[in-house]
């Protein structure tokens, strides 16, 4: 729990800093029979995000990283549109792109535990073909469909709550229960830790890479139908660009570390939130698009800053004054060469 | 296979031309990409066609292996204004005439190319803007804007920004109160203007840098209870077919059209600049605006 | 006999990490031309007064002398610079870098500001044919077995000219032998009036080279004394605080077994080991004993499937058995506690439980998770029957001692109750108390029918325990020996010598 | 299985070894494949046209052989070229004022990334991707539009040919590229800074306790990057005339998989500096083969070049896997 505490601390900051800016920022109302209000806004374009974001976190875990999120978004999206275009039923469209989805998600898998071949270079490959293959599918255009079933996944309500944000629930309850509940987590933190240690121990570790790379899969399918369910289009060329980078950012942030091992599911999910805040935050206060960058800049850099035990301890100390002496030792003792 | 296109080419008519396009980042690229290979087989031109990802240096390096493969005529259209004099300065010293496409670059050695062919951003901007002047020129009462911008430094955001704010400068009523980057997509638009309806509670007009910021950004007005197109103007550029659809529909007020179907007119000057025939040094292309009305009688023959 | 003036003196030094209180007001002084042995159980805070002497982590309170001068070292740079030369616990390497450059590397030979790869080698064989070890130096260090690497680092520390000398459990895995040229070497460094700091769980290399001694218990100070005038059982005491009970021969004769359970026909490895023929049976203790390099490790990972095997066959139970993966050998019941647990053995990140139930978990598969109070009850027994400190099951494993790490790995592996325990140095770095109590777990498994394959450098302890002593000479299994009254570590040493001749 | 017997001290070079038989078998391919490929001016140009990254990844291994990461390296190179292009067109600073000025810019931010890495015990990643925000952030505040550059200077350095023999012709930059290449595989072997690089990499920990000065080591690499990104810019900015924020978009991922692809290990202490030339050259032959093959749909190239890299990829792993130990 202490470790979420400073994420958290984080997240109410940028908050209160929107509050200033804009007071009626907490304020939720019901608008025609639906929440409504900045907090909700959060919330349901965060979902796509937090979505990618728990499936890099196991993938993390284990020691790897997958960008190829981006063009599995994509290709979901374009998949199930398609689809839908084609007169082909909402639940067939979305069987398909989800199981797309999980195909594309344990080749890499099998590239990373089979072939033995870098993370960074395996996913690589699909998020260059990917990002072609989703234009293949939407041929360069934009589809765009009218179906309030689609609609319902990343646009529509569901007793006045949004539907995306009920789907994320979903998913992060099942993900928590089969790591944390189960014996997933332990394994996958094993052998992100130690990879030949958790081998001896008798983890069959290339099942649960490729299966965590699945799941990394279907997360980033699921943000895909998300995101293209909520603009009703499905975009090959510009869905999920570079969302893998504020995935991995919400899994550092989160406090997950990139070497692997330990990771934090609420930690992710206050990661993303932050992120998501961030961008809701440059918009509402008028961040010129010039700025931006050096805005998230600053952010990050405080996040991080605030994140870190070191940096603590070296602000209390300088306010306290109790530095450490330091060695007197250098001048007079010399070692020889 | 059809490496080399028979030296100068001039006489038997089967001519290689190498085009390099910026990328496939909308659907107004793709459209601009096809009408270019349609035209191409149509024409009987054997097109070498690279797609650089929106790189600068993947141009360069395609026009480079271009005048490797000795093709006759090149063509692309610039990723941004600046920098093209040493691969351009390459070709003519091989000989290879060179033709820009949908964006000028900014040399001042203008013997580096032969003809431009495209539209003009800024222009595009004014339209806008004269089109809002005008429909709201009987009233006094402050206008409040937000604008939708396309991807940050990229050239038809910075011109089509510029075109507009020119136009509408000149009345104090209107008022920019936003704007920020919507990267030229839906989901973005959607994503921004929903932030905007809630940070600012009376929003007249919006100016969207593409149809599709402005169709996510229907979106996001028609969530907040409000009517697009009646409670807050929507003014858009390109006129692709689902904005077109929208057009006609009333959700949008009125678009400006930038078209991507350069191809024929592409075919033709290629021809001519191989032939060594002289091609006006500025070409634009046949463009026009669409209200409302226009855009019903437009939309049946709508291609893309 | 006047005392001379220490060369260091650390007053009232305390150290606290969070939860545990690992030195409270120690007292420690070193004399220049002295072997100073530093004594204690696991966990008594001897690694800790070493890391907090030489700056790896900051001290609490007290001081620290050098030479009559206050110091507070940044770090082992620092430390290294005033002429303090270290090699920690955990051997301390960079093992993708070759030999060589483990020796020197931060002190490069140069010529004209290039480091000069010719002598950097030729010097770093010179310096290991010291120590009597003649390897490719131009070898990354990952190639050797862990007492390779410990012999490299000692190399390392002993060519770096100090005045002090700190070496934290530097025998643990060597042989006999090696351990003979530590010593020589350490001789050397002493009559030149270098100050040894020296830890070891081994009492015997104590008293053999060491001149004074500083017992710590529970991060206390309980005494300094001359090692003369101090006995082992009076040594022991103090370090347990209570008297420990004499170390009986466990297993006296040879027995016979009559129940196989595996076999290994013909089983080898190319450029590991040649092919071997053993069989072990139920409730059999078999020991394994050759030196350094000898392929002991070799023969273990083969029987654990931890490695493929280039030929030959297993049987286990008498019906073969393709062990590919530890997974299948584990599915036969084998069980493989390895040498090396930095690298091969532990999760440092996951806590003393979770490292203990992870080879159990790992068997029931992801979807059966052990219960909570399951983990609790086995966790507990085992933290307790192996005195591990802190008895805090959800520590950090990375937090622990060694010893106490070496336990929570043994105890991984005790819990799954395997028909064939494969042990791999594992006693390496543990205490007497809980040595003796490891052995006594092992005889107490062996009968009641677990069949135990021991692997130590120790050859008292393999003799001690064992049926059955298989010799290994330059990757050869070339004997199998009874253990019975005319087996002893002289005739050992002699068959490993020879090999296989003798008798 | 090894297909090449080496001894253990010879066995690290093994991917580098094929990875450049694996270069050549691509080039020999492409020169069957298509007319005019097998021409030297095409390795050549493929050395030209990626001169800039090859700087860009030279620091980049530094930083990866520590097992860190850099992702602000294609900001910074933007950055660089955004200053010089701007302060070059509007006070008209001479370049050989600009140029050391953007290179100690680009030293400095990889410095002060370094020592907020290493004081505060930070993930390089997060670090380095603010230094990303900012530094493209900067460019933007300095302008959006991309400026010309017109310096006499630089066009002279763009456009002059150092012609061997041959017909054959390279730029300056290459030179440049390959100097910097020699002094950094100088230093990464010859220097106790490179050593103390790799065992940075190896185990930071186990490297710390060997009296090795990790913090300063871990500052020089960020640095180093920093600098190289700089002078990776400002070969970008002989290249294309001309500054902008939105320059060398991306360009971390090329230079990471460059790298990669080279043979190193993300998790740092192993490869090789040749492995890096060898990575830039193969992206840089994709590149080349993908624009012969020139009839590819924009979609299609990227699936093509994900599969060529697949396919590459694949063979690195089939011929370089040793059996485990
Ligand atoms: N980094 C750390 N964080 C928390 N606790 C620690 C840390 N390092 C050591 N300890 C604790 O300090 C105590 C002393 O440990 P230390 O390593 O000094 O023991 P030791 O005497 O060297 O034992 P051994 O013989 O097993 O090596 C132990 O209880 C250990 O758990
Ligand atoms: N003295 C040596 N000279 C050369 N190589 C050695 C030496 N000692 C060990 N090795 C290397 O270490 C590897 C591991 O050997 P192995 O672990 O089987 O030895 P061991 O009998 O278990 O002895 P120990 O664990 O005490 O080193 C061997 O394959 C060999 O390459
Ligand atoms: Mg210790
Ligand atoms: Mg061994």
């Amino acid at each position: 729990m202490r470790r979420l505490l400073w994420p958290l601390v984080i997240l109410a900051a940028l908050l209160l800093m929107n509050v200033f800016f804009t007071p009626g920022f907490l304020s939720v109302q019901v608008r025609e029979g639906h929440l409504y209000g900045s907090l909700i806004d959060i919330l349901r374009f965060g979902a796509p995000l937090v979505l990618v974001s728990l499936g890099m976190t196991l993938v993390i875990a284990t020691g790897g990283i997958d960008l190829s999120v981006g063009s599995v978004v994509a290709i979901s999206g374009a998949l199930a549109c398609l689809q839908i275009s084609q007169d082909a039923g909402v639940f067939t469209a979305v069987v398909l792109a989800l199981g797309l989805s999980v195909a594309l998600g344990a080749w890499n898998g099998f590239l990373v535990a089979g072939a033995g071949i870098q993370p960074i270079i395996a996913t690589l490959i699909l998020m260059v073909a990917g990002r072609g293959l989703a234009q293949l599918i939407t041929d360069g255009q934009i589809i765009t469909v009218n179906d309030p079933a689609y609609k319902l996944i990343g646009g529509g309500y569901w007793l006045t709550v949004p539907f995306g944000i009920l789907l994320v629930l979903a998913i992060l309850a099942v993900t928590a229960f089969l790591t944390r509940r189960l014996a997933l987590g332990m394994l996958i933190e094993a052998v992100g830790g130690n990879a030949e240690a958790s081998r001896l121990a008798g983890i069959r570790a290339r099942g649960i890479i490729v299966m965590v790379y699945a799941f990394a899969g279907l997360c980033a399918g699921v943000a895909g139908l998300m995101i293209s369910s909520n603009v009703s289009s499905a975009d090959g060329n510009n869905a999920g660009l570079w969302i893998e980078l504020d995935a991995i950012l919400a899994v550092v942030i989160g406090g997950t570390s990139l070497a692997g091992g330990r990771f934090s599911l609420g930690g992710t999910v206050l990661g993303a939130l932050i992120i998501q805040t961030l961008t809701t935050t440059i918009y509402s206060i008028g961040v010129p698009p010039e700025t931006t960058l050096l805005f998230k800049a600053l952010v990050v850099t405080v996040v991080c800053l605030v994140q870190s035990a070191a940096f603590r301890e070296k602000a209390v100390n300088l306010r306290g004054r109790t530095a450490r002496p330091r060695p007197q030792a250098e001048e007079k003792v010399q070692v020889p060469a | 296979s059809g490496g080399s296109g028979a030296g100068s080419g001039s006489g038997d008519g089967s001519i290689t031309m190498g085009f390099s396009q910026v990328g496939a980042e909308s659907g107004w690229r793709t459209a601009n990409t096809k009408s270019v290979q349609d035209s191409a087989k149509e024409a009987g031109v054997t097109l070498k066609f690279s797609d650089a990802q929106q790189k600068q240096e993947n141009q360069i390096k395609a026009i480079r292996s271009f005048i490797q493969q000795k093709v006759d005529v090149i063509a692309f259209s610039p990723v941004v204004e600046s920098g093209w004099d040493t691969v351009l300065k390459e070709a003519r010293d091989a000989k290879i005439p060179v033709i820009l496409t949908d964006r000028a670059v900014d040399s001042k050695d203008t013997t580096l190319y032969k003809t431009f062919l495209g539209s003009d951003f800024v222009e595009e901007g004014r339209k806008a803007g004269q089109w809002l002047v005008q429909s709201f020129n009987n009233s006094t009462d402050p206008v409040n804007i937000v604008e939708l911008q396309g991807t940050t430094g990229s050239a038809p955001a910075n011109d089509r920004k510029a075109g507009f704010a020119e136009v509408i400068g000149a009345d104090p009523k209107f008022k920019i109160i936003a704007s920020q980057t919507g990267d030229f997509t839906r989901a973005k638009g959607k994503e921004v203007m929903e932030a905007f309806l809630k940070s600012n509670p009376d929003i007249d007009v919006l100016y969207a840098h593409n149809d599709d910021m402005g169709l996510g950004a229907i979106e996001a007005i028609e969530g907040a209870g409000k009517v697009p197109g009646k409670d807050i103007k929507i003014i858009t550029v390109d006129a692709v077919k689902d904005g077109m659809q929208a057009l006609a529909d009333g959700k949008i007020n009125y678009i400006v059209e930038c078209s991507p179907l350069l191809g024929p007119q592409l075919m033709d000057l290629a021809k001519k600049v191989v032939k060594g025939e002289t091609v006006p040094t500025r070409v634009v292309t046949e463009e026009t605006t669409f209200t409302q009305e226009q855009a019903k009688a437009a939309l049946p023959n709508r291609k893309y | 006999m006047a005392v001379p003036e220490p060369i260091l003196r650390m007053t009232g030094i305390g150290k606290q990490f969070p939860g545990v209180k690992a030195l409270d007001g120690v007292d420690f002084r070193l004399l220049p031309g002295e072997v100073h042995a530093l004594m204690g159980e696991n966990g008594a805070g001897k690694s800790t007064l070493i890391k907090v002497l030489t700056g790896v982590h900051p001290v609490d309170a007290g001081t620290i002398e050098l030479d009559g001068r206050p110091v507070a070292f940044a770090g082992p740079l620092e430390a290294q610079r005033a002429g303090i030369s270290t090699v920690y616990q955990e051997v301390n390497l960079c093992a993708n870098l070759s030999v060589a450059e483990n020796i020197f590397i931060g002190r490069e030979p140069r010529r004209r500001g290039r480091i000069d790869w010719k002598r950097m080698r030729a010097r770093a064989a010179e310096l290991l044919a010291r120590l009597d070890l003649d390897l490719d130096v131009t070898a990354p260090l990952e190639a050797y077995s862990l007492a390779v690497r410990q012999m490299v680092a000692i190399a390392r520390a002993v060519d770096i000219e100090a005045r002090v000398l700190i070496l934290d459990e530097p025998t643990s895995s060597l042989d006999a032998g090696e351990v003979e040229q530590l010593f020589r070497v350490m001789r050397t460094l002493k009559e030149e009036g270098i100050a040894i700091l020296f830890v070891s769980h081994f009492l015997d290399q104590i008293y053999e080279i060491s001149d004074r001694m500083t017992i710590l218990r529970n991060g206390r100070l309980v005494g300094e004394h001359l090692v003369s005038e101090l006995s082992q059982v009076e040594l022991v005491g103090k370090m347990i605080g209570q008297e420990l009970k004499e170390l009986e021969r466990l297993h006296g004769a040879a027995k016979t077994f009559d129940r196989k359970l595996v076999e290994a026909r013909e089983l080898g490895r190319p450029g590991a080991i040649e092919p071997f023929t053993l069989t072990i049976h139920e409730g059999e203790v078999v020991g394994l004993a050759g030196l350094l390099g000898s392929g002991r490790t070799e023969v273990a990972r083969l029987l654990f499937g931890a490695d493929h095997a280039g030929g030959g066959e297993i049987a286990v139970g008498g019906t073969p058995a393709a062990l590919r993966t530890p997974r299948a050998a584990m599915g036969h019941g084998i069980a493989f506690c390895s040498e090396d647990r930095k690298a091969d053995g532990l999760v440092p990140d996951l806590t003393v439980r979770e490292n203990i139930v992870l080879a159990l978990q790992a068997t029931r598969g992801w979807t059966r998770p052990v219960p909570r109070e399951q983990q609790d009850a086995l966790v507990a027994t085992y933290m307790k029957a192996l005195k591990i400190s802190p008895p805090n099951p959800e520590h950090l494993v990375r937090n622990l001692s060694g010893g106490n790490q070496q336990k929570v790995l043994l105890a991984r592996w005790l819990i799954l109750e395997p028909r064939l325990l494969i042990l791999d140095e594992p006693t390496r770095g543990i205490d007497v108390g809980a040595k003796a109590e490891i052995q006594r777990l092992v005889v107490e498994l062996s009968d009641g029918g677990m069949a135990v394959l021991f692997i130590s450098a120790e050859l008292e302890e393999v003799l001690r325990l064992s049926h059955k002593v298989g010799v290994l000479r330059d990757r050869r299994l070339v004997a199998q020996l009874p253990n019975d009254e005319e087996l002893t570590t002289e005739v050992l040493m002699e068959t490993i010598a020879s090999g296989g001749a003798a008798r | 299985m090894s297909v090449l017997a080496l001894s253990p001290s010879r066995q690290r070079y093994l991917p580098a070894l094929v990875t450049g038989g694996l270069f050549v078998a691509m080039f020999v391919a492409g020169g069957i494949r298509y007319e005019g490929f097998a021409s030297g001016q095409v390795v050549l140009n493929v050395l030209i046209d990626n001169a800039f990254l090859l700087v860009v990844a030279v620091g980049m291994t530094f930083v990866i052989l520590t097992g860190g990461i850099d992702l602000s390296v294609g900001s910074v190179v933007a950055l660089s070229t955004m200053i010089a292009a701007s302060l070059m067109s509007g006070p008209g600073w001479p370049p050989y004022l600009v140029i050391p000025l953007v290179l100690l810019i680009g030293a400095g931010l990889g410095l002060v990334m370094g020592a907020i890495i290493q004081a505060f015990d930070i993930q390089p990643f997060i670090v380095t991707l603010a230094g990303m925000f900012l530094a493209r952030g900067l460019c933007y505040t300095i302008g959006t539009e991309s400026v010309p550059i017109e310096d006499p200077t630089f066009t002279a350095f763009a456009q002059t040919r150092i012609d061997l023999f041959a017909e054959l012709w390279i730029s300056p930059s290459v030179i440049i590229a390959l100097v910097v290449v020699a002094v950094a595989a100088y230093v990464l072997h010859y220097t106790r800074l490179g050593r103390a690089v790799y065992a940075t990499g190896g185990s930071e920990q186990s490297a710390r306790l060997m009296g090795l000065p990790v913090a300063r080591t871990k500052i020089a690499v960020y640095t180093i990057s920093g600098f190289c990104s700089a002078l990776g810019g400002v070969l970008l900015s002989f290249y294309m005339l001309s500054g902008y924020g939105l320059h060398a978009v991306g360009m971390e991922l090329d230079a990471i998989a460059a790298v990669v692809i080279g043979g190193t290990l993300l998790t740092g202490g192993s490869g090789f500096l040749f492995g890096t030339v060898l990575g830039v050259l193969v992206l840089g032959l994709i590149q080349t083969i993908i624009s012969f093959e020139g009839t590819l749909s924009s979609w299609w190239t990227k699936i093509f070049i994900g599969l060529l890299l697949f396919v590459f990829i694949v063979l690195q792993r089939l011929f370089s896997s040793r059996s485990r130990r």
